[in-house]
């Protein structure tokens, strides 16, 4: 599974991206192996109100499936505009 | 419609007359550009914006192809930029073209309002002292209720 | 401010460059242009614009300045061209700039219902069976109750 | 007291603008005046609610007041924009 960061998710993490080897089977499940890691990790997912997903470049909730997902990424809200 | 996401500024005057002489049937034409502003206290020395490659143009897309249904619209234009910008430049425009004026504001403030919350972008300010992530305001995810 | 009455034709693509170069204090710039557009029949020849010289310029200062104040805006811009134009050209246009977008679209959107049926402007349309003013219509008054 | 008249009930009077000696004290009394004159101006004026005036430049209510008034305009709704 291809995992993104952006932001300032991406400056805790320290990586903009990564492959991992995961079985997680929702969004949330992968961000509980994720916190398990490292401290950087833990921190960077937190506060999860304060982050968004987005599974294959779609905007998702945390308790969305991972079924066949190729790409995973976690960033703060968005400021476009 | 024109959906564009580029690091190199754009000329709003050329793009907006483009925008506009392609609409001979159309009655009104709306743009929105946005600015770099300095900060109150005017020493922003520059912002960088940044975005997931792939999703952007994804999220614009679908963003204009809802407004173009939903109000008829004869046209829609997106520029956005990302990268490194000074106060005064650019970021981004949006024009919609519609027969009648109302269809053209309102679909211009629900690209906005859709592009400020929904398109992954980033934007950090540095100053002198330090950087800092912009933060989302309430108010912007509060302007999407409205559509 | 500035407001223009002017039989010539003007360059879109050149008044929105500079109103939005002048304002890097201004986050959002927010344009309007009227085209003529032809009848659903496609049978328009010209439309012909009489107004009320004196008169006209007042009342667009009149609106343009309330706009100005009640946004709080940097700046405001009001082109509208009176005489023969033929479909597709443009007719007029208003440009606002703000901080904030919410404030540059709505002041645009009151200056464009303002000048609508408050400027002393009346449009004829030629068509080969014949000549027509164009009627008021009730929704432009009503747009006005919004303000 | 110049009198001017645009779009249709310029067209329907014939002219564009006239100077009219008058003691009409009011926008109402000077329309009864002009009424009164010919076919034609009975004809522009015989509906008020299709007209518009103003007087000395500003849009005003038809029972407005002429004192001092440099210039008077009669006019349907406006349509510009």
């Amino acid at each position: 599974m291809k995992v993104l960061y952006f932001a300032w998710v991406r400056e805790r993490i320290g990586l903009p991206r990564e492959t991992v080897e995961t079985e997680a089977t929702t969004v949330a499940d992968l961000v509980e192996e994720l916190r398990a890691r490292e401290e950087r990790y833990a921190l960077a997912f937190s506060d999860l109100s304060a982050l968004r997903v987005a599974v294959d470049q779609e905007l998702c909730e945390f308790d969305a499936p991972l079924a066949g997902a190729h790409e995973v990424a976690f960033f703060p809200p968005m400021t476009g505009g | 419609m024109r959906i564009s996401v580029q690091g190199a500024s754009f000329d709003v005057g050329a793009e907006t007359a483009n925008f506009t002489a392609g609409h001979s049937d159309m009655g009104a034409i709306v743009t929105f550009t946005g600015v770099v502003r300095d900060n109150d206290a005017g020493t922003l020395d520059r912002m960088e914006i940044e975005h997931y490659p792939g999703m952007t143009e994804k999220a614009l897309t679908e963003i204009a192809q809802e407004a173009q249904t939903r109000w008829s619209l004869g046209d829609v234009l997106v520029i956005h930029r990302h990268g490194t910008l000074k106060p005064g430049e650019m970021i981004m425009m949006v024009a919609t073209a519609s027969r009648h004026r109302k269809n053209a504001f309102e679909a211009a403030e629900y690209l906005m309002d859709y592009l400020k919350s929904r398109a992954p972008f980033w934007k950090k300010e540095f100053t002198k002292d330090g950087a800092e992530w912009v933060d989302a305001k309430d108010e912007d995810e509060t302007a999407l209720t409205r559509w």
